[in-house]
Parts: C-alpha cells; sequence; structure tokens
C-alpha cells in the first residue's frame, strides 16, 4: 500500500505569540482535490504555510509521503515534492518570467520551461519582462506555473483563481483536474468562490477560527444548509 | 591634448583601482542587500595576510593573493554563520550597526596584532617599475590593476547574469521565502555568495595596496568611497559599478588636475547630481 | 450633462509593447461603470495613467472639465480623483483608524497639523467609526494591519479610498481576496455611495460586475472594445471568447 | 602625596601611533627619571581623544580637573582640542604642556600654556633656504588643505621669497587625497625645479612619496622638499626605497646622534615595544615630562600654576633632540632645526640622516601671526 | 452606531499630551538629577551626552519617523553649532539665548537644503546624497577658515552669564541645568510633534509613500518640513555645544559624528524618542567608562557592544524592552 502523501497530526502554529491554527489534523490520501474553506482570517493561509514550513509551529507532526517532515525547512520539502502557491504571489520582482521559472525547475532540464508556455501562452509573450512589470493576472499565473513545473507530489494553492478572468479560471481548474488525475499529483486548495471550490474537490475541510469545523465531500456540504451558513456565511449553494 | 590623455590615463587606472576593491560590495550590498560597512575590513584583512605572507615569510606575489583571498574567506566563514546570517533581510539600519561592531572589532584586532603602523605587499619584480606610454610613464602595478578589474568585471558579470547559481541568488535576494519553497537553499546560496565577496574584497585590498596602503583604519577611511562608488553604479549592478568608477575615478582625477583645492567639491557635488539624474544609481535594479 | 470625468485618446506603449492603445472614455456623475477585460489587457495601467501614477505618451485626462494631464498624482487626488490599488498597499504599522483618520485629516486640510490628536478631534472620529463599521472592520480598528487577515485588508482599502470622500472613484479589484460571504460588505458600501459620485470598477468577478455596474466597458490589448450595458455585453461573441467563457451561459447575467 | 597628570591624545583611532608615541615618551622619561619628584609619586592618567574633537576634550579635560583633581594638563595631537581646553587654565589653576599640537597660535590663548614640540612655520621656514641654496629657484608647494598645511605653505613662501627664490604656484589638496596621479601632473606641467610639499605623517604620505617616483619626476630631476611629517620614521619602513634621497628639515630625528638621545631611544623602545614605532611625538612628550618635572620641583608640588610656569621661562636643558630653550615670551620651546636626508643603513633600513643644522631656531609663526 | 465616546474610551491609551508623557518627562528630570550628583565632577560629560540627544533625536525624527536613511545629519548640528559660535566670535553677541537663537535658525536653514537635495533619492542612493552632503559642509567649513577657524577650530566664543544670572563656570553646573533645561522643552516639543496629525502623516510616509500620495498629501514636502523641524532641534544641540565647549571643531560638521548619532539611534532603537535618548546615554557612557579603563584598545569593546545589540536586542535597547514589556502585559 503506498503510503498517504500528506498527512497532519494535532498541528498548532502562528506568529510568535498569536496563535492561529489550533489542533489541526488531517489525512490526504493519493490523488486527492482537498479544498480547505473557511471565512476571512480562519487561518487558511497559515495553514497552508505552516505545511510548506514557512511559519512557526507550535505543536503537532506533518508527514509527507509517510516520512516525517516536522522539522525540515522549507527548501527541504519543497525538495522532497511539495509545491506551493502563496496567497501574495510572490513572483521575483527582480528576475524575468523566464528566471522566475527557472527557479521552479528543482532539477529538470531548462527546456521544461516550455510547459509552462503551453499551459500560459501569455507568459511567453512576456517571458523576457520583469516579474514587477507583469499584471495581477500574469503574476498569479506565473507563480502557478513556476510550481507545477517543479512537478510536485503535493500542491498547496491558495487562491490561485484570484485576479485571474473568467475563461482562464474555467481552463485552470481543468489542469489542475487533469494533474490530480493524470499526474498522480494531490491537491489542497484554498478558494474564496466558493462553488467552484466544491465543483472541483473530492473533499473539504472548513476552518473556524484555526480549528477544523467540517469534514466531508462537497456533496454533504451543499447540503448541510446549517453549516455553510454558519461557517461561510453564505446563504446556501445553487 | 597630452595632459588630457595623460589625465585620461590616470582616470582609468585610478577607476579600475577603484573598481576591484569596490565590487565586492556591489555584490553584498546590491545582491544580497547587507549594507556591508565591513566590506574594507575584508579587504583590509587581505592585504594584511598578503603583507605577511610576501614580506615576513617572503612567498611569491602569486602566491601571497591566493593566500589572502583563501585566508580571509576562512576568517570571514565563521563571521557570516554566526553574525552575517542573523541581519539578512532585517532593515537596513540594523546591518549598519552590526557591520560597523564588526569593523571596530576587526580595527582592535589588527592594531593590537600587527600594530598602527603601515603595511605594504611587496611587489614582484615584473610588476614594480614604470612603462613608457610614449607621451609619460606609467606603474606596470597600475596596469596590471586595470587587467585585474577587467576580468573581474566580465567574471562576475556572467556567474551573476547567465548561470543557475546567479538566478538563484537574484530569487533568494528577492523573496528568500519564496525562493526555499521552490527548493532553493537559500542559506548556503546566501553563505557562497557572502564568501565570493569576502574573497573579492580581499583581492582588491591586495591589488589596491599601492594606492590605498594598508593600516589598521584602512576599513573605516576607505569606507565612504566603496559606499559611494557601489551606490552611485546601482548597487548589484556590474555593468553600473564599472561605469561609475570610471566616471567618479576620471571627475575625481580631472577636479585634482584643474582646481585641487575644490578636488572635494568637485567629486561630491558630482556625485549629488549623478543621484539626482539616477535617482537609482547609473544602473539601478528594479526594487519590485 | 457634462461628463465629470473623461479620457480622450490615451496612448502607453512600453517598450514595443502597446498597453493602452487610443482609449477614450467618459463617465457623467452617478455613473457605475465596471471596466472588464482579459489579463495583461491594460486595466491597471489605465488606471495608472489616469491617476497621474504614470505618464501616458500622448492623449489627454479632464476631471469636472478641468484638464489634468499636466496636474501630478497628488493634484487629481485633490481634484477628487481617488483609487484603490489591486495589490493593497497599507502601512502595516498602523491600525484601521488611523488609516481613515489619516485620509479624513488630508480631505480636510488637517494632516500638516503639529499639534493635536485625531482622537480628539470628535467629527473625525465619528467619521472613521462610521466607515469602519460600515465596512466591518470595527473590532479590528486598533489592530496593527499587518496583523489582520488579508480579505479584511481589501476592505480597509476601500474604506481608506471612501474617506477621501471623492468625485470620481477607481477601484481595481475591490473584491479580490475577500470571501463570498463579505463580498457584500463592499456592495452594500458602494451602494452607500453618494448618487452623484462616478465610480469605475475594475473586476474579475462576474457576479459583482453585474450587481454593480450598469455599464461595461471591455478592453483587450489595449483597446475598447466593447461599451455598453451588462445585458449586451454576454452577447458580444468577443468579449465572451476572450475574456467571459462559459460564464455568459451561467443564469448570473441579469 | 601623588600628583596627578592628566594626558590627552589619541590613543585610539587613526592617529593611535602618535598617541603610542606619547605614552613611550613619558614612560621613558619616567623610567629614566623616577617616578617621584621630591617626595611626590606622579601617576599619568590617560584620556583618548582619537580624532580632533574640542567638545571631548574639553570634557575631558574638565574631568581630569574636577574628578581627578591633576595638577597638570599634557599631551594634546590636533589644535583645536588644545584650544578647547585654554579657557579653562586660570579657574582651574592647572598649567598646559603641549606635547605635540602645532599651531602657533596656541600659546596666545593662555598665559599658562607651555609647548615643548614644534610649530609648522619652525620645521617649514629653513627649508626655504636649503632649496635656494640647492641651486633651485622655482619652486611649486603642494600641501594639504588644513590648517597646518596652510601654515606651512606660508611658512615656505615666507623664507623661500625672502631668500629671492619664487614659488611658482601654490595647490592646496584636498586631506583625503589617495591618487595622487593628477597633483604630479600639476608639478610637471607647472616647469618647477623643486616641490614643497606638506603632508600629515600617515598613510597618503606613502602614496606621495610613490607617486613622485611612479611619474617620473624624481628620475626626471625634480627635487623635492618638505619638513619631517613627510618621513617620520614610522612610516620609512613602507615608504622604503620611494624615500630614498628626500631632505626634510625637522627637530628631531630618532638617529640623533647623542648620548642623551641614545638613552632616550633605548628606553623609548623598551616602552612602546615596536622600535619601528618611534616618532616624534615621543619626544616632545619626553620633553614635556622634563618641564613638568621642573615645574613640580619649583612650586614644591603645591598647585600653584603661575609660578609654575613663571618657573620654566628661559628654562634650558639638553633634550634627546639636542640643545633647547623654553623662550621665556613665548613659552614655546626654541631649538635646532636639522636637514636631514633619508638613507639606507647597512642594515637595510631606511632612516633620517641628518646632514645640516639651523641652530637656535624660534617661531617664526608668531611673528607672523602680528 | 456607535458613538465616538465609546471609540475612544477602546482606544489605546493616545491622548495629546497623556500620563505616558508626563511620566517620560519626569524619567528624564529624575536621570538628569541623579546624574548630577551621582557624577558632580563630571558634568561637562554629561552636558556633551545632552549635546549629543539633541543632534540624534533629531535624526530620529527624520529617520525613525519618517524612514529616511541619512548619515549627514551632523550638518545640521554643526551648522547649528557654527551659527552660535560666529555670532559670539565675530559680531559679539554673547547672551547665550541670543546664541541659541542663531543655533536654532541656522538648523533649521541647513535642514531646509539637506532636505532639499537628500528626498530627492531612496535607500542607498539617499544614503550616498546624505554623505556627499556632510562632506560638502565640512569642506566649506574648513575653506572658509576666516570665519570657522578651519582645522584650528573657531576659538573667543565668551558667552556671557545665562539671563544675566549664572556664570559657565569650570564645574559646567550652569552648562548642565542650561542644557537639561534644553532637553526637557525639546522632549515635550517633539512628543507633542510626533503625535500630532503631522507625526501620523509622516509614519505613513515612512511605510509607503505612494499610498500617501494617492491619498492627496505630499511626501516630499511633509519631509522637508520635518527636515526643518529637524534641523532646529539639531541647531539647538548644537547651540549648547558651542556654548558649553567655547570653541566649534569642524569635527561638528563630520561625517564621523553623523555615523556616530546614527549608531546612537539605532543602538536605542529608531522611531522612539525614548530610543534616541537611551542609546545616546548608553553609547557616550560605554564609550566614556571604557576608553578611560583602556584608551588604547576600547574601540573593539564598542565593536563588541554592537553586534552583541544586534544578537540580543534587535529592535534597539529601548525598542527591545519595550516590545517585550508590551508583551509581558498582553500575556497577562
Ligand atoms: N504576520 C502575522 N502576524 C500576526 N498575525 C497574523 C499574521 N498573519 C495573519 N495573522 C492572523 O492570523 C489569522 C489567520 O490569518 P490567515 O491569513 O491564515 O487567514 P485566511 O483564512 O487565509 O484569511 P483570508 O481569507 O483573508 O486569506 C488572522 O486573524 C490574522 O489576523
Ligand atoms: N513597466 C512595464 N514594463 C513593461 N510592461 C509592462 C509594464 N507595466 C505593465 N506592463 C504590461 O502591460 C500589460 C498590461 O498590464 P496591466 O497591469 O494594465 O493589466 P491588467 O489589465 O490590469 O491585467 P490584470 O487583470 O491581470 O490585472 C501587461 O501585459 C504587463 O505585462
Ligand atoms: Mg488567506
Ligand atoms: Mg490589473
Amino acid at each position: 500500500m503506498p503510503a498517504t502523501p500528506l498527512e497532519v497530526e494535532n498541528l498548532s502554529a502562528g506568529y510568535g505569540p498569536t496563535r492561529v491554527l489550533e489542533d489541526v489534523s488531517f489525512a490526504v490520501p493519493a490523488g486527492t482535490r482537498l479544498a480547505v474553506l473557511g471565512r476571512n482570517g480562519m487561518g487558511k493561509t497559515t495553514l497552508l504555510a505552516t505545511l510548506a514550513g514557512q511559519t512557526r509551529r507550535y505543536d503537532g507532526r506533518i508527514r509527507m509521503g509517510g516520512t516525517d517532515v516536522t522539522g525540515l525547512p522549507s527548501a527541504a520539502r519543497a525538495m522532497q515534492g511539495l509545491g506551493f502557491v502563496p496567497q501574495a504571489r510572490c513572483v521575483f520582482p527582480t528576475l524575468t518570467v523566464e528566471e522566475n521559472l527557472f527557479v521552479g525547475l528543482k532539477n529538470r532540464p531548462k527546456s521544461a520551461i516550455q510547459e509552462a508556455y503551453d499551459m500560459f501562452p501569455r507568459l511567453f509573450e512576456r517571458r523576457r519582462n520583469l516579474g514587477s512589470q507583469l499584471s495581477g493576472g500574469e503574476q498569479q499565473m506565473l507563480s502557478t506555473a513556476r510550481s507545477i513545473l517543479g512537478r510536485p507530489s503535493i500542491l498547496l494553492l491558495d487562491e490561485p483563481l484570484e485576479g485571474l478572468a473568467p475563461v482562464i479560471c474555467e481552463e485552470l481548474m481543468k489542469a489542475f483536474a487533469e494533474l490530480a488525475k493524470t499526474g498522480d499529483m494531490t491537491i489542497v486548495l484554498v478558494e474564496q468562490r466558493i462553488q467552484s471550490a466544491l465543483d472541483f474537490a473530492d473533499r473539504v475541510i472548513v476552518l473556524e477560527r484555526g480549528r477544523i469545523a467540517w469534514t466531508g465531500t462537497p456533496e454533504a456540504l451543499a447540503g448541510d444548509h446549517d453549516a455553510v451558513e454558519r461557517l461561510l456565511g453564505v446563504g446556501g449553494l445553487h | 591634448m597630452q595632459t588630457v590623455l595623460s589625465i585620461a590615463i590616470d582616470a582609468l587606472a585610478y577607476g579600475m583601482v577603484l573598481f576591484v576593491i569596490s565590487i565586492g560590495l556591489s555584490v553584498t550590498m546590491g545582491l544580497m542587500r547587507v549594507v556591508n560597512l565591513a566590506h574594507g575590513a575584508f579587504a583590509m584583512i587581505g592585504g594584511y595576510i598578503a603583507s605577511y605572507a610576501a614580506r615576513d615569510l617572503g612567498l611569491a606575489y602569486g602566491f601571497a593573493v591566493l593566500l589572502a583571498v583563501f585566508g580571509t574567506i576562512i576568517i570571514a566563514v565563521p563571521i557570516e554563520r554566526l553574525l552575517y546570517r542573523r541581519i539578512y533581510g532585517a532593515p537596513e539600519l540594523t546591518q549598519v550597526l552590526m557591520t560597523i561592531g564588526i569593523t571596530f572589532c576587526i580595527i582592535g584586532i589588527a592594531n593590537y596584532v600587527f600594530g598602527p603602523t603601515l603595511k605594504t605587499v611587496p611587489l614582484p619584480g615584473e610588476l614594480q617599475g614604470s612603462v613608457d606610454l610614449g607621451f609619460r610613464a606609467i606603474a606596470t602595478h597600475r596596469i596590471f590593476a586595470i587587467v585585474c578589474g577587467l576580468v573581474v568585471a566580465a567574471g562576475l558579470w556572467y556567474a551573476i547574469e547567465k548561470t543557475a547559481f546567479g538566478v538563484k541568488l537574484r530569487a533568494s535576494v528577492d523573496n528568500a521565502a519564496m525562493a526555499a519553497a521552490l527548493g532553493v537553499r537559500t542559506e548556503i546560496v546566501y553563505a557562497v555568495s557572502f564568501a565570493v565577496a569576502v574573497g573579492l574584497a580581499a583581492f582588491g585590498g591586495v591589488v589596491g595596496a599601492e594606492l590605498l596602503p594598508v593600516e589598521p583604519y584602512y576599513a573605516l577611511r576607505y569606507m565612504v568611497t566603496f559606499l559611494v562608488v557601489v551606490s552611485v553604479g546601482g548597487a548589484g549592478s556590474i555593468p553600473g559599478a564599472l561605469v561609475a568608477c570610471l566616471l567618479l575615478g576620471a571627475i575625481d582625477t580631472t577636479g585634482r588636475y584643474l582646481m585641487p583645492e575644490f578636488g572635494e567639491f568637485f567629486f561630491y557635488l558630482a556625485v549629488i547630481a549623478i543621484i539626482c539624474v539616477f535617482p537609482r544609481g547609473l544602473a539601478g535594479r528594479a526594487k519590485g | 450633462m457634462q461628463p465629470i470625468f473623461e479620457v480622450r485618446n490615451l496612448k502607453r506603449a512600453f517598450g514595443g509593447l502597446a498597453v493602452t492603445n487610443d482609449v477614450s472614455l467618459s463617465m457623467a456623475p452617478g455613473d457605475r461603470v465596471a471596466l472588464i477585460g482579459p489579463n495583461g489587457a491594460g486595466k491597471t495601467t489605465f488606471v495608472n495613467l489616469v491617476t497621474g501614477n504614470l505618464k501616458p505618451d500622448s492623449g489627454e485626462v479632464r476631471i469636472g472639465g478641468e484638464v489634468v494631464t499636466g496636474i501630478d498624482a497628488i493634484g487629481r487626488v485633490r481634484r477628487g480623483l481617488v483609487r484603490s490599488f489591486q495589490v493593497t498597499r497599507l502601512f502595516a504599522d498602523m491600525t484601521p483608524s488611523e488609516h481613515v483618520a489619516l485620509a479624513v485629516l488630508q480631505r480636510t486640510g488637517r494632516a500638516g497639523r503639529l499639534f493635536g490628536n485625531f482622537l480628539g478631534m470628535p467629527d473625525v472620529m465619528a467619521e472613521v467609526a462610521d466607515l469602519l463599521g460600515k465596512l466591518g472592520l470595527r473590532e479590528l480598528m486598533h489592530r496593527k494591519v499587518s496583523e489582520i487577515a488579508y480579505g479584511q485588508q481589501r476592505l480597509l482599502e476601500i474604506a481608506v479610498a471612501l474617506a477621501l470622500k471623492p468625485r470620481v472613484l477607481l477601484l481595481d479589484e475591490p473584491a479580490a481576496g475577500v470571501p463570498q460571504s463579505d463580498t457584500g460588505r463592499i456592495e452594500q458600501a458602494l451602494a452607500d455611495l453618494p448618487a452623484d459620485l462616478a465610480v469605475l470598477m475594475i473586476e474579475h468577478d462576474m457576479d459583482l460586475v453585474f450587481r454593480f455596474a450598469k455599464r461595461v466597458v471591455v478592453l483587450a490589448a489595449g483597446a475598447i472594445i466593447f461599451d455598453g450595458s451588462p445585458s449586451d455585453v454576454t452577447k458580444d461573441l468577443r468579449v465572451r471568447e476572450a475574456y467571459l467563457g462559459s460564464y455568459a451561459n451561467a443564469s448570473h447575467a441579469a | 602625596d601623588t600628583i596627578k597628570i592628566g594626558v590627552v591624545g589619541p590613543f585610539s583611532g587613526p592617529f593611535a601611533l602618535q598617541g603610542k608615541n606619547f605614552k613611550a615618551g613619558i614612560d621613558a622619561y619616567m623610567a629614566l627619571n623616577g617616578s617621584k619628584v621630591g617626595d611626590d609619586d606622579i601617576e599619568i592618567i590617560y584620556r583618548d581623544v582619537p580624532q580632533a574633537d574640542p567638545a571631548q576634550s574639553k570634557a575631558l579635560a574638565q574631568e581630569l580637573v574636577v574628578k581627578e583633581g591633576v595638577q597638570y594638563l599634557a599631551g594634546f595631537y590636533f589644535t583645536p582640542d588644545a584650544m578647547a581646553v585654554t579657557p579653562l587654565l586660570t579657574q582651574a589653576n592647572v598649567p598646559l604642556v603641549i606635547m605635540n599640537a602645532a599651531t602657533s597660535a596656541i600659546v596666545t590663548k593662555s598665559p599658562l600654556v607651555v609647548r615643548t614640540s614644534f610649530t609648522t612655520w619652525q620645521t617649514s621656514t629653513p627649508i626655504a633656504k636649503v632649496a635656494k641654496d640647492a641651486g633651485v629657484s622655482k619652486v611649486i608647494s603642494v600641501v594639504s588643505d588644513y590648517g597646518p598645511g596652510v601654515d606651512a605653505e606660508n611658512a615656505f613662501k615666507t623664507g623661500f621669497e625672502a631668500a629671492g627664490g619664487q614659488v611658482v604656484e601654490a595647490i592646496r589638496m584636498p586631506l583625503a587625497t589617495n591618487d595622487f596621479s593628477p597633483i604630479m601632473q600639476r608639478i610637471k606641467d607647472s616647469g618647477a625645479e623643486g616641490v614643497f610639499a606638506f603632508l600629515p605623517s600617515g598613510p597618503t604620505t606613502l602614496g606621495f612619496v610613490k607617486a613622485f617616483k611612479e611619474n617620473g619626476l624624481k628620475d626626471g630631476g625634480i627635487k623635492f622638499f618638505a619638513p619631517g611629517d613627510l618621513t617620520q620614521e614610522s612610516d620609512l619602513p613602507a615608504l622604503g626605497e620611494a624615500a630614498l634621497g628626500i631632505q626634510t628639515t625637522f627637530h628631531y630625528a630618532v638617529s640623533h646622534d647623542s648620548p642623551e638621545n641614545k638613552a632616550f631611544v633605548e628606553a623609548a623602545s623598551k616602552a612602546i615595544g615596536n622600535p619601528a614605532e618611534l616618532s616624534f611625538p615621543s619626544v616632545g612628550a619626553y620633553d614635556g615630562m622634563h618641564v613638568i618635572y621642573k615645574m613640580i620641583e619649583a612650586t614644591g608640588g603645591e598647585q600653584d600654576a603661575a609660578k609654575a610656569v613663571e618657573a620654566v621661562k628661559g628654562l634650558s636643558w639638553v633634550s634627546p633632540r639636542g640643545p633647547v630653550t623654553i623662550d621665556p615670551e613665548s613659552r614655546h620651546i626654541t631649538q635646532n632645526i636639522y636637514l636631514r636626508e633619508v638613507a639606507k643603513a647597512d642594515d637595510g633600513t631606511y632612516y633620517n640622516k641628518e646632514i645640516q643644522t639651523f641652530e637656535k631656531q624660534g617661531d617664526p609663526g608668531l611673528a607672523a601671526l602680528k | 452606531m456607535t458613538t465616538t465616546n465609546d471609540l475612544i474610551a477602546t482606544a489605546p491609551v493616545r491622548r495629546r499630551f497623556g500620563g505616558g508623557d508626563l511620566i517620560g518627562l519626569a524619567v528624564i528630570l529624575l536621570v538628569a538629577v541623579v546624574g548630577y550628583f551621582l557624577f558632580p565632577n563630571n558634568l561637562a560629560l554629561l552636558t556633551r551626552i545632552i549635546a549629543a540627544a539633541l543632534l540624534v533625536l533629531s535624526l530620529d525624527l527624520v529617520t525613525g519617523y519618517c524612514g529616511v536613511a541619512t548619515l549627514g545629519h551632523a550638518a545640521l548640528f554643526g551648522a547649528g553649532a557654527y551659527a552660535a559660535g560666529i555670532a559670539s566670535a565675530h559680531y559679539g553677541i554673547n547672551d547665550p539665548l541670543a546664541m541659541l537663537a542663531f543655533g536654532i535658525v541656522a538648523g533649521a536653514v541647513a535642514g531646509l537644503i539637506c532636505g532639499v537635495v537628500i528626498l530627492r533619492a531612496h535607500g542607498l542612493p539617499q544614503l550616498v546624497l546624505s554623505i556627499a552632503l556632510i562632506h560638502l559642509f565640512h569642506e566649506f567649513a574648513n575653506k572658509a577658515s576666516s570665519w570657522t577657524g578651519g582645522s584650528d577650530g573657531l576659538s573667543g566664543i565668551a558667552p556671557t552669564a545665562l539671563l544675566g544670572l549664572y556664570e559657565f563656570d569650570l564645574w559646567g553646573r550652569t552648562a548642565y541645568v542650561f542644557g537639561v533645561a534644553l532637553l526637557a522643552i525639546v522632549f515635550v516639543v517633539l512628543r507633542l510633534i510626533v503625535r500630532s496629525p503631522f507625526g501620523m502623516l509622516c509614519r505613513g510616509i515612512k511605510e509607503d509613500p505612494v499610498r500617501i500620495r494617492s491619498m492627496g498629501a505630499s511626501p516630499k514636502f511633509a519631509l522637508t518640513k520635518m527636515y526643518v523641524i529637524s534641523g532646529a532641534v539639531a541647531g539647538v544641540g548644537g547651540a549648547l555645544n558651542a556654548i558649553s565647549t567655547q570653541v566649534v571643531g569642524l569635527d561638528s560638521l563630520s561625517f564621523t559624528m553623523s555615523a556616530e548619532s546614527l549608531v546612537m539611534l539605532v543602538l536605542g532603537g529608531t522611531g522612539s524618542l525614548f530610543g534616541a535618548l537611551t542609546g545616546t546615554v548608553v553609547f557616550m557612557f560605554f564609550e566614556d567608562v571604557v576608553s578611560a579603563a583602556n584608551p588604547f584598545h576600547w574601540l573593539t569593546m564598542v565593536g563588541a557592544l554592537l553586534i552583541a545589540v544586534v544578537l540580543f536586542a534587535p529592535k534597539g535597547i529601548y525598542g527591545t524592552a519595550a516590545a517585550f514589556f508590551a508583551r509581558r502585559k498582553e500575556a497577562q
């Protein structure tokens, strides 16, 4: 039996003295598309950042593919197959688009950059421009493409649709689904557009003040009007 | 005409010496974003090692230079691990405080170990004496410095702009956390870059020792010069630093020739003028 | 009615790329315009040009009939042209109440005062409380901005713009990063705006666009390819292809 | 009782070498003459002013007087530091013995100031005569652009023109000059037969002397004249070959041949640790101590500044530099000025070789002040 | 709908000149009195510390509150010192308060000049502009030696008795009390200014000038104004220095002094008046103690202090202590 790609046990984390995540536990089987939902400031970003090794962890363990990565620094986790698209995009402003993509390659040959251009032709047009010169949506494309280039086995996406045109959003969600299926990639998605997230995911976690308040399938969530109203603050889906 | 040529030669030689000594600072300050006021201190350490090796141990010049570069790097490695690593990404003023502190310590130690007198690095026979250019003589070691400057400039430019390491370095500087999330081992990238910068400082300290003689206060005496040259060029840009050195060298030399009593005015007015026209330095990297 | 905001033949290129290619647009007081278009179409650049953050290669910008092309960004703000930023630009070390107070003080010409404190100015405080309350930031008003979540920062960004009491308001993706539960607040805040204010909103959230806008302008590759009512835009083939995709078929388009 | 002497000087920082020489001179004097005068023990209290800083100097002097209760103030490398202290002296009832600061005017600021060093006028005037005697009639003067440099320029010009020579050009260059090539070009273009130079002792002299040689001026036959600051002994190992043959006038050379100097150099070398670091401020300090010892003798250890200063007016003795007298009127030291040439000793080291003596020189700068 | 009153009630205590400020003023005066009785023989040092503290406070205004990086702030201080000194030495204006006025005006003018130049760039180039400026000022003072005495220093400054009553004495008592009074007044005024709308505007500029511009305020104008205020404060320090030392040297216009004041500020903690004061007192006192203990090798000790502060108190001594106590309070 293949090891579970991502397991989290009793995780608590935060910033300096401020505790944000409390006692979060879940496991994601291979090829799962997990959506993490929650209202503003409930700790979704913090959860992904902690998984990527970028915030302070107070307690708990994280295992990737069976190995304990709790103490590993960010770079080591990345080399073990973790991909991270942060909410703030974090494009390298003084690097060109091509150089930005190059950093995401990890150890793959340079020619692989073409994959990113195939995914977003817009980036190819702008390949010689600096990251800081890109439009908001272009930065979002770059950030996503950069992480996918490294062929991660687990991909953490923090609001990857923000600022993208509706056509692109559709295509991107299709592409993610494709990656999860054929590429055997486990995807953790944080998204504000609840409908898009539910369409995409096969499992859902809802965070409330840093704790897991609800977990189940998208269909179950759509049917649980009370939870949707209380935890997500919207008046119902579909 | 002869005078003009002659001044041009002097300006070129002076500019290149400035370049060789300060370029390491452009790496730390422009690329690693550390306001490293201790740059001169590392140049000075290089000078002391070379002086000791060549004068007291009687080693060959080339060997003394190598020893200076690697010796300084070896001394700098623990300093990087223990001190510099703590200030990467810290506010500039904190970096100023730390690196001035390091400078003070190095000065104090140098004063204690080597005493306050001037130290020279004896030149090998080939570099002594002058070359006759027809209309004037120029010291051979200055020609050597010019060549060194060109080689360093080309090598460094290539390393930063064209190699994978250069891309990773620039990415780490832009956003260390993100670079790490993409698998870049930022501490190693930083340590290597720092070692390169320190090695260049030591190299410059030795090559430039004829012009800026080595003594304990070297570290502070020329700090401003290095800082000015690098910032006018636009920190982090090798061509920018080169142009700045040549330009400032020319202004300084011409000013000192035409009206030496206003030499300082000339130089600093030019600095102000250049920065007012190019507020990010001649070839400043956009900071995002 | 005389337009309060007018742009004529605006052009700007970066290198060889014509990012704003001969754009003309005018808005009357009370207009509610949505500016949409593919990523990289030049929407943010357009805002930068009209606010004076970027210099156009050619063209003219007027506010209330006055030509402001030669006036800098600050002068344009003082004439009532206010924008919000696509990526939040807030003062990390300051609190929401300080942000809004600063804007109010600036508007009322008191930001240069050397003595006194806004906490002792009842009119300022009342306005601050009112605005922050509207956007649901009351509980956070004395926290540092660096400690509040991104979505809340977006709301504050709008609060600051509103505090300047603009005549023309340009909103660059005000809802990006704001969860569905809170977009309502933004809509409410926009609905409460004075009726004679002209608002131009850039947004990729089509639900919001169609609820808000009375007029939609579509920008593609630096040029306006559509300018008309929301109901017509979904029928425009070019817009559907370049931008809306299958959204045009969804039921939301009113 | 213990009599305390407060010594202010640059003991750290870029001029630390000179401060070290102060201490070496003082230590040498006390080693040779004991640390007691009569029944009183002598205690030296050092205070550091690394760079010219009158505010700090004054604060330290005040602290020395008020808190430490020193009876004598001494040292002072920089003129402004000494100037800042002079207003205190009368009220504090403390004499000030200047061991270096070389601007003529200091002694006029208070009747309680005595100087045992030299002035720039004093050491720069005789070289004008040397230049003229060497058959040079057109000279270009090149000095660092600050107080002492200007003094040197004026002193030389006055002396040289009096002797019938002509200063064709006077260049003042910034203190922080690193590259002297353009200056050398100017010298070449001026058509002068000789150059008079003044730079403060320290790192820049190295560049200057080297540039003089490398730019072909030395080989071009241009003669080089300077006061001795330019070839102070502690810089000579670095200057080396390039300085060979340079003629300077100064009040003291470590190589001075006399039994007094032999004893002094031996004691001072021991005090400073590395004999190569020994330089002129040490002798100013040594003689300053002599003056203070005489003052203590005269007052019997009582604190009476006026009486102490009165006692040394006209005092003559044989210093390591030769015979000297405190001029009763100006309270500045009258001494021999020597013409020296940089020469190579048998052991390969370089030294200032005395070749001519100008006896009993006063301070022409004071006359120029009036 | 909320009322203004309960808003103020929930606000952290930040009134116009509240209890915290009075405590601050009391602390300053208390330290001054303790200093007087602890070091009655070393008042000159304490006066020098006060003059430096005024310079560092002035620097804090532009660096700590506005984010302007400068290594040339002594230009403002030196202008004040020379103006006060020249008024006395050349024009016979010997009344300390008149000299002070000269110092303030000259400092403000120098602040205006420096502000106009330095604000043309940001970051490192800005730092270099300030370095260039301080060298120009220094060189100018060196050249104008008939006015300034050049490198020999400007002597002949002879302030008369303060208010016609208190002579400047050997023990430096008058100078010290004068200095303490000036410091207290300046502190109170600055305290008011940094809390005013203008102070808030400057903090905003420090974080994001572009945002401020889009709020309709001109960062350049505000910063220039702050520079003038800062110049007046530095001018007070310079004048105090000239009055108490009675000699003004080129060092008061030097890069070294500028750099040292920056070091003191960062040591204490930028962006807080107490940080500036703490940094000055700690640095100068430490320097005095170690340089008296070992005049030859004390620099190493100072270097070690700076490194230690960065390692263990990265926000400066006061800044870190304040953060520590704030956290403790929050935890309770
Ligand atoms: N750097 C920080 N320092 C202190 N607290 C922080 C910091 N960043 C976030 N927080 C706090 O942590 C909490 C969770 O923030 P987080 O960004 O994880 O929320 P989120 O669920 O991603 O919200 P959003 O939907 O707005 O992106 C918030 O209450 C926020 O105030
Ligand atoms: N300084 C610049 N130099 C070169 N190209 C630039 C510069 N600024 C913007 N661009 C390019 O201009 C185009 C338009 O950018 P703009 O930010 O206006 O797009 P946008 O319509 O706001 O897109 P989005 O919806 O993604 O925010 C982009 O392709 C961008 O890469
Ligand atoms: Mg988030
Ligand atoms: Mg945009």
